[in-house]
């Protein structure tokens, strides 16, 4: 009982990081309406970005600070410069656009910094908790994730420019007409979900350490929690990481050994697709016309 | 440029294109002769992707899975049963059609991005059940199969590449053929109509259900006679040998050659199995940005893949006036 | 890029491989009065990149080598692929090198399956498959492949030595693995059950990982949870630092080895903590560049200006810039032993005739040795201890 | 009186295939135009050249300005509410997130908040619904809120695309009412375009007649009831 306990505190933690990076997904989802691939080597850059200034004796939440607003004009330009030519062309020409951005970050970021894995200082105290199950880091990761959680329900909630970003998002046409530059929503919704990402990298990297495959795993599981939450939905996108990361670790342990846990997890999550094809909170619209 | 040459000259050059084939191996060496013979697997596995995803619009991050399967089956039959290496094709066609027929009725039930997320999950757990410990007296675990390279036979006058080149390039023409009267016709007619407007397919009588998991197996089943080939060509089978990079790999083919194309499937067939080798000669520091670079600016110019491409340009050609 | 300039000299070699070569020499392809070509096969893309600094690090040498006047007077022209550490690409890598570049022999091709798909080729062809870099235990079977050579002491040998260890300190142990699943992990475990032989229900707990896991935190609560007090870590540096970490965090205290491949005091320990790591067990061969015990080693200072004059790009703190530097300089020993006989038989035959061969940044007290029968290189190793700064030698090298 | 919008040589069209050839018209400051026409005469499309919503050559005026190059969200910046054809509802919105859209690109918060205020009493039913999800109003309704979303950007001309399209008899008369209202008490002149002609021309003071693309007929709205083939061919009498 007491193991089952601690697989399931330490599946929320890693779940939490599984959350964070789902969110990112959401956010150029609801943006665009595409999965990036591209956004976990994207956290993984602006994560080394941040050791840079760490390295160059900047304090941490300077550091901290600067990462996610380089990150956030670096996914503008991104959006600006290499996915606005191949705006208008088929969907999957996009998605070939996102494994090209994927494979140059993580080439480029291998030839700069090496393949050797570098350790990233947490803002938390090391101290572990709850016996030891927990760490002080891996809840302030949790923390973090409902933070940022809670940030983007109020921006997309109550401010001009989120509703502006869902309008976009929903319907292009009608907003142009209400004299919204969808154009640079979308541009906005790169740069926040790279900020994101930025914030999601720097809490990964202390406990996975830095490496240029850092993100690979991780988004794999973002992608199937994001999915498994609701891909509109940013919420269910951290219900989803939460689930995904306690059911890998329940199904590792007491279902099939850790030869097959990851199988398991992804039948049960494609298992949960089939009974409700939009996720667990995704939203099915209600329209008449 | 069918319309500009007319039905005659499509057919003359695709026997020219045809001639050209066999000569190549006696003018290459055999480091030369086995690349190409690996292109025309690669083929293979991209018309069988392309049927799927380009024709009926049902996106799979995970054909690589098909691959192994076919690959597995060929090695296995090979290896334990001392079954001939050419009998072993039809047999992994088979089970693959079978494989692709089951995955797809599930897989109706999720469309677009879920669908990606299923298919996806198939390549992460291929690699995992290859090396599975109750799988291993089969798949021979994480060390895989080697099998051997066949000879060729009546005696003919040509070396084990050479001959294999041959045999793949009959097998190619075979499966294109195949494909081409499948999609030609009715049956590719109702694919595109459920790719464009389900709703309206329904409506005009076209089971949908049966379509589209009939789709899954089909297109599994040209993607597994590649693998089997692919076992033969390379001699040997191993779980690192089908990655989820694989299945991305046979993705980036289709959409660089041009979705929903059958010559798309050769031009993105050479892609993939050359570009990379470009890459590593510009770049050993970083072969991968280079490739990356290589994927963006395809998509840049040609959106619609080389065979977009050259359809547009055929097309300006016809609406262009005759000259003097 | 350094790599590649070795390559420019390619025509002016095939101008002067038309001459017949003088009486007393003889060549097979890939060898000339002025040049020797190696090839070579790495992952510079893909997952698996991280091993591509053995390949860069072996090129930097052979750039020393020829700035100091080459092998008995020629140039290496080392012409290096990338495999992306798939075993089909492997395979059309290597015949290029060997049917197109003709390269006199195949060195460090990495990864186990990316060697077992060229096993069969090179030795149908006839081809040198020297020191392959990988530590399974399948490299070394002169009889029926007979030009292939394996260089690193192997996986099994090295998980023997830690059985025996614990049979002979600790033998009432309750012993858990972590393994990477993979031919690797695999071997490393075999070779351990093996060394345990009838007492290999010590093992009351396995746990294995894949690559793409983000953590390895859940197999660790798993294998404490066993109440093991003994812990065999066969994981790569990434998920041996989580391990070590982690498992100081959840206040487990087993006696624990870790394998050879992830014991770098600058890489693997000080990412997971110095404090967390005293009392690890581990083994070695090679020296460890970011060990405090070597600063002033002569050997290691050579090796770091080498690094800082021919290798500027890589990283100090990767110890596979010392193992690409040692592969290397065994290969340069073959190739002067060979003088003027570079055929590949006598490659074979000089790489099977090595006797007590130490190289600088070998352990002291340990030597490369091979022979018609023995085609396992390096096969001792010494136990070390960390003590929260070094690693503590103690015992004397042992083999399997 | 003066135009507030002036076009002339509009051409326009989808691809390579030109829908529009060469219209001019013009609407009056404060008052009402119509575009006539039948099912594919190019309606729509011009009210999309005019908004900026498709590439046009020719030159359109706004209040002496040219607008005719601008993007279609820096033509709506200018005053100018376009009210779709299918009512380019944010369905997945609720009613009040609609209007609160509408008034984007305005920034006198007193304003909007008047404006809400007066929409709610042109439309009640918009206030009663106002948290409910825009998709799940009526088609009638969702009209209403097309119509209150483009009255809270304050515009000075409005492009109406068919509001009669698929409502009831009644709902129709209301709605006419209540844009009859809006332009005489407001002055907000109006472009309106309309399959049923009898409606259309009681409200405008201009109408135009558009044939395959091409404007046969112009001159004031009595003129055009007037007109036998215009009443043998649009107004069925």
């Amino acid at each position: 009982m007491e193991a089952f306990l601690h697989q399931v505190l330490s599946g929320l933690a890693t779940g939490s990081i599984y959350a964070i990076v789902a969110l990112a997904l959401v956010m150029i989802y609801q943006a665009t309406h595409l999965v990036n691939f591209a956004q976990g080597e994207m956290a993984m850059f602006s994560t080394y970005l941040a050791w840079t200034m760490l390295d160059a004796g900047f304090p941490y939440w300077l550091a901290f600070a600067g990462t996610v607003a380089l990150s956030f004009v670096l996914g503008v330009a991104i959006e600006r410069i290499v996915i606005r030519p191949v705006e208008k062309a088929p969907v999957l020409a996009v998605v070939i656009v996102f494994i090209g951005l994927l494979v140059i970050l993580n080439s480029v970021a291998g030839w700069i910094y090496t393949y050797t894995i570098k350790s990233f200082p947490s803002p938390f105290p090391d101290r572990t908790i709850l016996g030891g199950y927990v760490s002080a880091h891996e809840l302030g990761v949790m923390a973090v994730t409902m933070g940022v959680l809670a940030l983007l329900f109020l921006f997309f909630r109550f401010t001009p420019l989120g509703l502006a970003m869902r309008a976009a998002a929903q319907n292009p046409v009608s907003s142009r007409l209400v004299g919204i530059r969808v154009g640079w929503m979308l541009a906005l919704g790169w740069g926040l979900a790279a900020a994101i990402g930025a914030v999601a990298g720097m809490l990964v990297a202390p406990i996975v350490f830095l490496d240029p495959n850092m993100m690979a795993g991780i988004l794999l599981y973002g992608f199937a929690a994001a999915l498994l939450g609701g891909i509109d939905n940013p919420a269910g996108a951290v219900v989803g990481g939460l689930a995904v990361g306690v059911l890998e670790n329940l199904s590792g342990a007491y279902l099939v050994g850790t030869e097959l846990k990851l199988t398991v997890a992804l039948v049960l999550i494609v298992g949960v697709l089939l009974v409700r094809p939009s996720g667990l909170f995704g939203r099915v619209v209600v329209s008449r016309v | 440029m069918a319309r500009l040459l007319g039905p005659d000259g499509r057919r003359v050059g695709l026997a020219l294109l045809l001639l050209a084939a066999c000569v190549l191996p006696f003018l290459l060496s055999s480091y030369r002769t086995f690349q190409l013979t690996s292109a025309l697997t690669y083929a293979i596995a991209l018309v069988g992707l392309n049927i799927l995803t380009g024709w009926n619009g049902q996106i799979s991050l995970g054909h690589g899975a098909f691959y192994a399967i076919g690959a597995y089956v060929a090695a296995i039959l090979m290896d334990r049963f001392g079954v001939p290496y050419w009998a072993t094709i039809p047999v992994a066609g088979f089970v693959c059609l079978g494989a692709g027929y089951l995955f797809g009725l599930p897989a109706l039930r999720l469309e677009g991005l879920y669908l990606a997320l299923a298919t996806f999950a198939l390549a992460l757990a291929t690699p995992q059940l290859l090396k599975w410990k109750h799988l291993e007296e089969w798949t021979g675990g994480v060390q895989g199969i080697v099998i051997l390279k066949p000879d060729a036979p009546f005696g003919l006058p040509l070396d084990q590449d050479q001959w294999l080149y041959f045999f793949t390039l009959a097998i190619t023409v075979l499966m294109f053929w195949l494909a081409r009267n499948l999609l030609a016709g009715r049956i590719g007619r109702a694919l595109v109509a459920i790719r464009e407007q389900p709703t309206a397919a329904e409506a005009m009588g076209v089971d949908i259900a049966f379509y589209k998991s009939m789709t899954f197996g089909v297109s599994a089943m040209f993607t597994g006679v590649a693998g089997a080939l692919g076992a033969i060509v390379i001699q040997f089978v191993a779980p690192d040998s089908f990655t989820l990079f694989l299945s991305i790999t046979l993705l980036v083919g289709i959409v660089v050659g041009g979705l929903a194309s059958l010559s798309g499937a050769i031009w993105g067939a050479l892609f993939i199995q050359f570009i990379p080798n470009v890459a590593d000669h510009i770049s050993k520091a970083a072969p991968w940005a280079i490739y990356g670079l290589f994927l963006i600016a395809c998509m840049y110019l040609m959106p619609t893949g080389v065979a977009g491409l050259l359809r547009a340009a055929a097309a300006r050609l016809d609406r262009a006036p005759p000259g003097p | 890029m350094r790599i590649r300039t070795l390559a420019l000299p390619l025509a002016a070699a095939a101008l002067l491989a038309a001459q017949p070569a003088a009486a007393q020499k003889k060549y097979s392809p890939g060898a000339t009065d002025t040049e020797i070509k190696v090839g070579n096969v790495n992952p510079y893309s893909g997952p698996a990149s991280a091993y591509g600094a053995i390949g860069k690090a072996i090129g930097a040498y052979f750039a020393k080598v020829n700035d100091e006047g080459g092998i008995n007077g020629r140039k290496i022209n080392y012409i290096t692929l990338d495999d992306g550490y798939s075993p089909p690409k492997a395979v059309e890598q290597t015949r290029r090198l060997v049917e197109q570049d003709q390269v006199l022999l195949v060195f460090q091709p990495l990864g186990t399956p990316s060697n077992t798909a060229i096993h069969k080729y090179m030795n149908a062809k006839k081809v040198p498959q020297l020191f392959v870099a990988t530590g399974a235990t399948k490299w070394g079977d002169p009889k029926r492949y007979p030009w292939t050579m394996g260089w690193q002491p192997n996986y099994q040998t090295e998980g023997r030595i830690y059985a025996r260890y614990i049979l002979e300190n600790k033998p009432a142990a309750k012993i858990a693995v972590l393994y990477q699943n993979d031919d690797y992990g695999k071997d490393y475990l075999k070779g351990f059950k093996d060394g345990l032989g009838a007492k290999a229900s010590m093992i009351v707990a396995e746990a294995s990982y894949e690559v793409t896991d983000p953590t390895v935190d859940s197999q660790m609560v798993s294998l404490k949870a066993s109440g093991a007090d003994t812990f065999f870590n066969i994981t790569t540096p990434k998920f041996a630092a989580q391990a070590i970490r982690k498992a100081y965090d959840i206040d487990w205290k087993p006696v624990q080895f870790l394998n050879n491949v992830s014991n770098s005091v600058g890489s693997v320990l000080t990412p997971a903590g110095l404090e967390k790591s005293v009392g690890l067990i581990s083994s070695y061969y090679l020296k460890d560049p970011t060990d405090p015990q070597w600063v002033k080693d002569p050997a290691y200072l050579d090796w770091l200006a080498w690094m800082k004059k021919y290798n500027p790009d890589a990283n100090l703190n990767d110890t596979f810039n010392v193992y690409g530097y040692t592969a290397a300089q065994t290969l340069v020993q073959v190739l002067k032993q060979c003088g003027d006989d570079l055929t590949r038989e006598n490659v074979m035959r000089q790489a099977a005739n090595l006797k007590k061969v130490a190289l600088p940044m070998l352990l002291p007290g340990i030597t490369i040795d091979t022979g018609p029968d023995d085609f396992y290189p390096i096969e001792q190793m010494q136990l070390m201890r960390f003590n929260g700064k070094t690693w503590d030698a103690f015992g004397q090298p042992i083999g399997g | 009186m003066t135009a507030i919008l002036e076009v002339s040589g509009l051409t326009a069209g989808y691809g390579a295939s030109p829908v529009l050839h060469g219209l001019d018209f013009d609407v009056p400051v404060g008052g009402v135009a119509t575009i006539l026409g039948a099912n594919g005469a190019g309606k729509t499309t011009t009210l999309r050249a005019v908004s900026g919503l498709i590439r046009a050559a020719g030159e359109v005026r706004f209040a002496g300005e040219r607008i005719d190059r601008l993007a279609a969200e820096d033509v709506a910046r200018r005053g100018i509410a376009h009210v779709p054809d299918g009512r380019g509802t944010f369905v997945q919105l609720s009613v009040e997130e609609n209007l609160r859209l509408g008034a984007y690109v305005r920034r006198d918060p007193a304003g909007v908040a008047r404006d809400f205020e007066r929409v709610f009493d042109l439309f009640p039913v918009l206030k009663e619904r106002r948290r409910q999800q825009a998709g799940t109003l009526s088609g009638g309704e969702q009209q209403m809120l097309a119509i209150s979303r483009a009255l809270m950007l304050r515009p000075r001309l409005m492009l109406m695309d068919e509001p009669s399209f698929g409502l009831a008899p009644l709902v129709v008369r209301e709605i006419f009412r209540i844009m009859r209202m809006v332009n005489r008490e407001e002055g907000v002149a109006i472009l309106l375009v309309e399959q049923n002609a009898s409606l259309a021309l009681d409200l405008a003071s201009r109408a135009f007649l558009l044939e395959t693309g091409r404007l046969v007929v112009g001159g004031s709205a009595a003129d055009l009831k007037a007109d036998d083939a215009v009443r043998r061919s649009y107004l069925g009498y």
